[in-house]
């Protein structure tokens, strides 16, 4: 007797609260909290605080922070967070690429409650941190195994981070051999952003190689494209297209014909996890987002981490420091005379080192690849439901088999109806499903990105493993259900939400949200308010 | 695989007959024809080589309990390290809000589905660029260091110039973060480092004088500084940099700001440094987060992370929020970015945010009076130790330098006695700066009453004398 | 700029999940946790678990329960805790004489988080206990000086099961001076219903005072009640008319004379703390709610904590074991000869001990008498809020100050518009306000009790001190919109609610629901479902 | 009083500012006008004597962390204490869910206002008929033992009689709860204990023949039983009562029944007992929950507390939740009720929903199965060592009494051994059962490994010899 998704879709509507702006709450007096001062003993001995600090740098006017209360504080946060739809709370296989993994709760608390992670401080004399750096090292170990490559690190805090990352071993490896004339990196358009961009900012002119209908990156293009200037391909396989470039090694080979190495953008390895790895197609770097793949959470935006992999080569490059164990102890080491230097401070993302060791503990070699088989499962499944959906398309490789996502578009809606993605995310909100992610390139807008040409009203959902059958039949049924609308009713959806915690933001404005910066001061300033 | 037909409770679907059912839908008959595309020859032989697995909830948490207490923390120790983590109070509703799971387990959700998320980093800004007294701010960086190398790099961009002037007292471990960030296969951006004044700590304005050019892209300084003294001349920093167009970058601590003048008031074109210290733990500096601020528009166009932008919906008095300055980042520019952005550490800024809320302006106050409070007498006692000198004679926030030279003593042995004692030492210099002798970088902060600094000075003196 | 409810007020709508019945959820075969097997080892010793019981309890069918994965039920109960207005989350200035008191976030965390008092047995050495020991001793020290009472019992685990403690010290009390002519008890029909309820439990005759037009009990009524059958008077002062009886001494004397005790019902002292106590009217007994006054959470109806406080006569007879210090050490003292023996298993509910130690230690004398002042000025503020309302009148002893809450009454609106508090309290939802506490008699029903039938569409609204001026404003606002919509518009308010997690209950429904009982299995097969 | 002006962050109207706007606002100069009507001779007279506040949070946190770890706790220690307080594992989903603020915080809210929390609540009650296979179900009580004196009351009531026969094995403290309860100035029921059998630890049978009368309100029976043992001829006991018109009622641990059988299948007309062991850390006692049952409405018309209700609202397949049999209790009834209710433990009816949710049939089989065998181990394993037995000879679920009399040591004196290895030894009996002689009661459950039971094993062997 569960809902059936097609006759009877979830009536939702978000909590909205209406929250005023924090800073206008409380009145002037008013504590949320309160510090510990110093006791007059000390205060008798040392004087008043400001004759401890340089008089020119006491600062005179107080900052022009609200005054607020505890419990209007508390309520007020809290309120806000049920106006957001967090993936341990919603339906969020919208978020393609951005892959929405189930948190498990006992992790999430362990590693954000357990004071022997909370209290520590990163500079503890080594002996009091066995616990931790054992983590570490044991990750390490373990995803040398499932990238099949021969040193880890886990100093980087964001897949882009550990794309810079690798970016800079790159180049720390080119220049050790002092082979300085390269100065270019290839990447793929439908790569993620980060893999031109990291590069770039590491100094290196970017090339990007076009996507075909195939769905896959051209060979021949790639080659033309190779040359002795070449230091790296920065690649993702299967791209957001979710098809599988099978010649990936041949690709990878081309690069090493020419000196150039290889990294392998596995952010989300969801789709192959146990089943194929860097090491198979021969790459030299790649990189995991512990977000994405070993659910550890987003946290609205980080903090996050990814994981470096390299092969031996390239191991005396990895950033400092280096987790070590000499069969008793754990340390780390800082004596690297080639390692690129620091990437973050201190060593990283600890809890999050610390989930993701307890997630790829709690289901072991068979686990990972049930998580693999049953994402590609998840999302072939989808795909049957979502592929008769009026104004629905696919892009790319009609036809073929994919893993982990589908890059989707809405464009034929969108020209026959006028109902485009923008819109149907907005109304999606009204069923209790999360917005999709159009892709890393999102909307119709004057500043329209060139993938944006390429793949126009873009839709990338992935049903990873943690979504139900039925999660993914709701989802399907939404989606159905606002084509039918875009065709009936394009008004209803044009102007959504309608059950959201906030109105519909008409274009004009949206378009200043999107451009415009802001604080409440600016804002007051601007609307002439106060 | 997966012989045994296990039923993962993360992996709804991993039900046998579930799977079965889904895949007669998409009309195959095994799960290895969805894997066509992956050629044998690029398929991992046979099964990983991995750890066993604990299946089950209580027997892994028990596991990973064990190993967290393999770890001894700062509620079991007195802990007087510093160095850019700090054990500062947190406030039980900055816990409470970030562990909501709202918040926990969002991304990616826009302006409709995740309009708190947004309000509270909108306010985040709102509340930080009061503090900061400086209008725009971006979405949070990894760490302090990371918002500092960027600022670098936005000063060139903004100047043209590739040399930037940094502190030669400045973490070696931050140097090296900016060194390689800085650096370019193509175009590199020159470091140059200035002389600290051995008395006071603070900068020394003859080499300084010396070293700015008409290429100089950046001053930069820290203050309080990694050595934990102030700026005094800050402000006169500020105009030297001024007077040769280079850009003023501040790296600042914001616990300090209630009681300490913002960089903006003496001069900063940016500012920039960690907030950790707002009501974040610890976390074994797993809770860093870089903040970048700029004064006018035309920083705020070079921020390579989004920022956050208000408007109103079709309700009076209502807002929407959404990333704004989104197409000027790498996600759409991509390598047209002189900087990459991703992932950050939003879920900071959010409790960074509550933090300020929870503090308001007499909560910044006091806490900045406790903690120049406590630090000054921490440090006037571990003066009257024999032996025991403390190196810089500036006005300093949180952080002093220590030399125990005349203890005849390394600060290696001492902090092992410490630990003994359950204390932790401050950070050990001798190897990463020689010319301070043995010292330690000992941090106090409002955590510390005067009971705990005295037994820190009882434990001193039996431990060098 | 912080909103004016007089002009505007919030937009609110509270989360609607539509969410599944639980036990609809999920596939046969899915796993929401696992648990730890016995190992090989053992099995293959002990063999199958079905041999190590008697054949003929050996369960033949498994119980229906639902197959849900973790990630499903997570959701389920997260969305289920979005669709309720918890203290901590709303604006609960209606739920007068339940208190809805702000619970500091940081002594819930520690209380409920800490291996120190989550991770404990009750009956380990009480070596091992000493510091949860030490609370409960010293929190009962401070509820000596509150109340002014010899002895104090934290044992009872809620208001009711305290008034019943109370009520079995009264009955050993007098059974131990062999005096067994008494078995009447007095109470007062404004005194919460326990008062009567909880010593009718101890096999007590209850004779009930009505009330008077000035809102304090009849001396004269009390006198004439009174006799050597009198065994005690159960009192509440201020009743939840928030009127003090100042001739409360006299009463108790003339209990004393007649050999009866007297028992305070200080479940909610939010407006006398520091000002006046138990003691000092001359009472033998009372109790205090924590969960009302000490700041400890409801959790949605318990686990609470009632104290039980006694003077030195009565103390002989508390319940067992009684928390001793002897200037070094804690320990539990259950050699008590004269106790009623136990009234709760083990020790009570330890960790709300924690709570309300951690919230007095937070407040001290000073912050303590300002909770009762800041409750007082909150009340009668909120009570020029509304005086002026349409419709809405006050009980009882017109013009006469009040202390911490107020009974109203919706009787002249009901009579001019046939909108009744039922109607408006379904009504304060839309608005995003916790609907209002009628008092402990409700509605208008066919089973219509007593008190209602004095005092009519009541509302106890009690801004105690965790409310801000602007909370209480906006509590008034909505008060005055509604009243205004009840003229103009009332079918508006009695379809209510229009913004809530769900529909309107038909009238019919809604008595179908307060009179049957229910299971999923129940109404299934009422319904003829499945 | 406040003479400091101390701002409270839990008081906001304590700001004087605001105190005297109010004050205006109401007319009054002062606050003491509003405390006009109580007379000077009943104030307390001058300031309470109460200890020195600590008015800030982290201080005050740190003193409470300061006091519990003065405690030790069961993760530092082996465990192996039981009798009425498991240490079962607990889903982190269960303390995530009723650590959520809405259900902590939330109280009297209604239909419209608390739906969610109804919902919870209605789910308990289906998925706990469903394990007790009974179709009624109150909201839970203080306690397991509160729910078994109440179920005595109901059988009172509905049998018209005044007498009830108990096991004798029964915890002592379990009967003077339900002795202090059943007690009445007026009308008391008087309590009838039956004799155990030795050997195997259950009912006398013969005893209860001799026993029972057309004056037995109820026979109660526990099933394990307090001393651990399965009761086998429990059905037929049931048939017993049954004959003389006797109520049935019958104490089960919930987690036993996904293996074991409900009470309703051997024919209890009432099913009580403690909620804890389902998804409730110990809490040191603190999370106890009574829950009780009945099989048809006559039953249930006799329960204390409310139950929940269920209806249609206005949209189809929507519903609508409230308390159901109000009128009923002593909220309404006043002391026409034979029974008071009041704040029961609804947190933990809740959470137990959560629990039995995340568990399923599946789970329930499990975990009942990991504990009869690891028990039935150590039992094994235990009586192996010289000098010590186990005391009953029928099967047990997770308790057992151990006699030690064969090693001349007491179990005071064994205990304290065993607490210098960080085990907790099981509850002593010997001076509330002292016909057992050194006897105590171990308790395993699915959170002991093999190892953990070896490690008390060559505990107690050292102990011991
Ligand atoms: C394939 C891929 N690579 C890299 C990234 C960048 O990761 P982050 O957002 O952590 O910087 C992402 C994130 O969306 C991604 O999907
Ligand atoms: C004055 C008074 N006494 C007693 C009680 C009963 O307390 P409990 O609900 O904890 O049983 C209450 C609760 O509402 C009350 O307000």
């Amino acid at each position: 007797m569960a809902r059936n998704p097609q006759t009877l879709l979830r009536d939702y509507h978000a909590a909205r609260w209406d929250e005023e702006m924090i800073m206008d709450l409380g009145e002037p007096g008013e504590r949320g909290v309160k510090v510990p001062v110093a006791e007059s003993e000390i205060t008798s001995r040392v004087g008043d605080a400001s004759s401890l600090v340089p008089t020119q740098l006491l600062r005179r006017t107080p900052p022009a922070l609200p005054e607020v209360s505890q419990p209007r504080v508390n309520k007020h946060y809290t309120r806000l967070s049920q106006e957001t739809m967090g993936s341990n709370v919603g339906n969020d296989i919208g978020q393609g690429t951005c892959t929405m993994k189930y948190n498990p709760v006992s992790q999430l608390h362990v590693a954000t409650r357990h004071p022997g992670m909370t209290e520590l401080h990163p500079l503890q004399d080594e002996s009091t941190l066995q616990g931790i750096l054992e983590m570490y090292y044991k990750l390490q170990e373990m995803l040398k195994e499932t990238s099949g490559m021969d040193a880890v690190s886990l100093q980087s805090c964001g897949g882009g981070q550990a794309i810079y990352a690798n970016a800079s071993v790159v180049r720390a490896y080119h220049e050790s051999r002092g082979d300085h004339q390269r100065d270019e990196v290839i990447t793929t358009l439908l790569s993620h952003p980060a893999n031109a961009a990291a590069p770039a900012t590491a100094g290196y002119k970017v090339v990007t190689l076009m996507p075909t209908e195939s769905g896959i990156p051209d060979m021949d293009a790639l080659k033309a494209a190779l040359s002795e200037r070449t230091a790296a391909v920065f690649i993702t396989n299967p791209e957001d297209t979710g098809v599988f470039n099978g010649d990936i090694d041949k690709l990878v080979q081309a690069a090493h014909d020419v000196g150039a190495l290889c990294v392998y953008d596995m952010a989300n390895a969801n789709g192959l996890l146990g089943i194929t790895r860097a090491r198979e197609a021969g790459f030299d770097l790649c990189h995991y987002n512990a977000h994405k793949t070993f659910s550890t959470p987003h946290g609205s935006m980080g903090p996050a981490l990814g994981a470096q992999c390299v092969t031996k080569e390239l191991e005396p490059f990895l950033p400092k420091p280096i987790v070590c164990f000499d069969g008793e102890r754990y340390s780390l080491k800082y004596d690297c005379p080639h390692s690129i230097g620091k990437i973050r401070s201190f060593i990283g993302n600890a809890s999050l080192v610390c989930m993701a060791y307890t997630w790829i503990m709690n289901h072991g070699a068979d686990g990972l690849r049930e998580v693999a088989e049953v994402s590609v499962i998840n999302n072939n499944y989808l795909y049957e439901k979502l592929k008769d959906i009026p104004g629905l398309t696919v892009y790319f490789a009609e036809g073929r088999r994919r893993l982990e996502q589908i890059r989707y578009s809405w464009d034929p809606l969108f020209a026959e109806t006028g109902v485009g993605s923008d819109h149907i995310r907005a109304r999606m909100v009204d069923y209790g499903v999360q917005s999709f992610f159009a892709s890393h390139h999102v909307g119709r807008h004057e500043e329209e990105p060139l993938a944006d040409q390429i793949v126009s009203e873009a839709m990338t959902p992935e049903p990873c493993e943690s979504f139900s059958k039925d999660d993914i039949d709701e989802y399907a049924a939404v989606m159905a259900q606002i084509s039918k609308e875009a065709y009936e009713t394009p008004e209803l959806v044009k102007t959504a939400p309608h059950n959201s915690s906030i109105h519909n933001v008409p274009i004009p404005f949206m378009e200043d949200i999107v451009t415009q910066a802001g604080t409440w001061r600016l804002y007051k300033k601007a609307k002439n308010l106060d | 695989m997966n012989e045994q037909n296990i039923v993962y409770p993360y992996i709804p679907n991993s039900v046998p007959a579930v799977k079965k059912e889904m895949l007669e839908t998409i009309g195959v008959s095994s799960v290895e024809a969805l894997f066509e595309d992956i050629p044998q020859h690029l398929r991992i032989k046979g099964k990983m080589d991995l750890p066993e697995p604990i299946h089950d909830e209580y027997s892994l948490m028990r596991h990973v309990k064990n190993l967290l207490s393999k770890n001894s923390n700062t509620s079991e120790n007195l802990n007087f390290l510093g160095a850019g983590c700090y054990e500062h109070a947190v406030p039980a509703v900055c816990d409470e809000i970030n562990g909501r799971a709202e918040f926990l387990t969002a991304y990616a959700g826009q302006t409709y589905s995740d309009h708190g998320k947004f309000q509270a980093m909108f306010e985040f800004n709102s509340l930080m660029t009061e503090l900061l007294d400086m209008d725009f701010l971006a979405l949070p960086q990894y760490d302090g260091p990371a918002a500092a190398a960027s600022a670098l790099r936005m000063a060139a961009r903004l100047t043209g110039r590739r040399e930037v002037l940094l502190p030669r007292s400045i973490n070696p471990e931050t140097l090296s973060l900016i060194k390689n960030y800085v650096h370019s296969v193509t175009d590199p951006i020159n470091v140059v480092l200035v002389n600290i004044d051995g008395e006071s700590g603070t900068l020394d304005m003859e080499d300084l004088k010396s070293k700015v050019s008409d290429n100089t892209a950046a001053i930069y300084i820290e203050n309080p500084g990694y050595l934990g003294t102030f700026e005094p001349k800050a402000e006169e920093i500020g105009n030297i940099a001024k007077d040769k167009g280079a850009e003023y970058v501040v790296y600042c601590d914001p616990i300090s700001l209630g009681i300490v003048a913002p960089p903006s008031h003496y001069g900063a074109t940016i500012a920039c440094g960690d907030l950790q210290a707002l009501g974040m733990h610890m976390t074994c500096g797993g809770a860093q987060a870089g903040f970048i601020a700029g004064g006018d528009a035309e920083r705020a166009a070079q921020l390579k992370d989004v920022m956050i932008g208000i408007a109103d919906t079709q309700k009076q008095g209502e807002y929407g929020f959404a990333m704004a300055g989104v197409f000027n980042t790498s996600y759409f520019a991509r390598e047209d970015c002189d900087e990459y952005t991703g992932s950050g550490t939003a879920l900071w800024c959010i409790t960074a945010g509550v933090y300020l809320a929870l503090m308001g302006p007499k909560g910044m106050e006091e806490v900045g009076q406790s903690i120049v409070q406590k630090a000054r007498y921490a440090a006037d006692r571990i003066s009257e130790l024999e032996g025991v000198t403390v190196t810089f004679n500036s006005p300093f926030f949180k952080e002093f330098v220590v030399n125990f030279d005349g203890t005849g003593k390394s600060v290696e042995d001492i902090n092992q006695a410490l630990l003994g004692q359950n204390i932790f030492g401050g950070k050990d210099l001798s190897a990463e700066l020689p010319e301070l002798g043995q010292s330690a970088l000992y941090c106090v902060t409002e955590t510390k009453t005067q009971q705990d600094i005295d037994v820190l000075i009882d434990a001193l003196k039996a431990v060098t004398q």
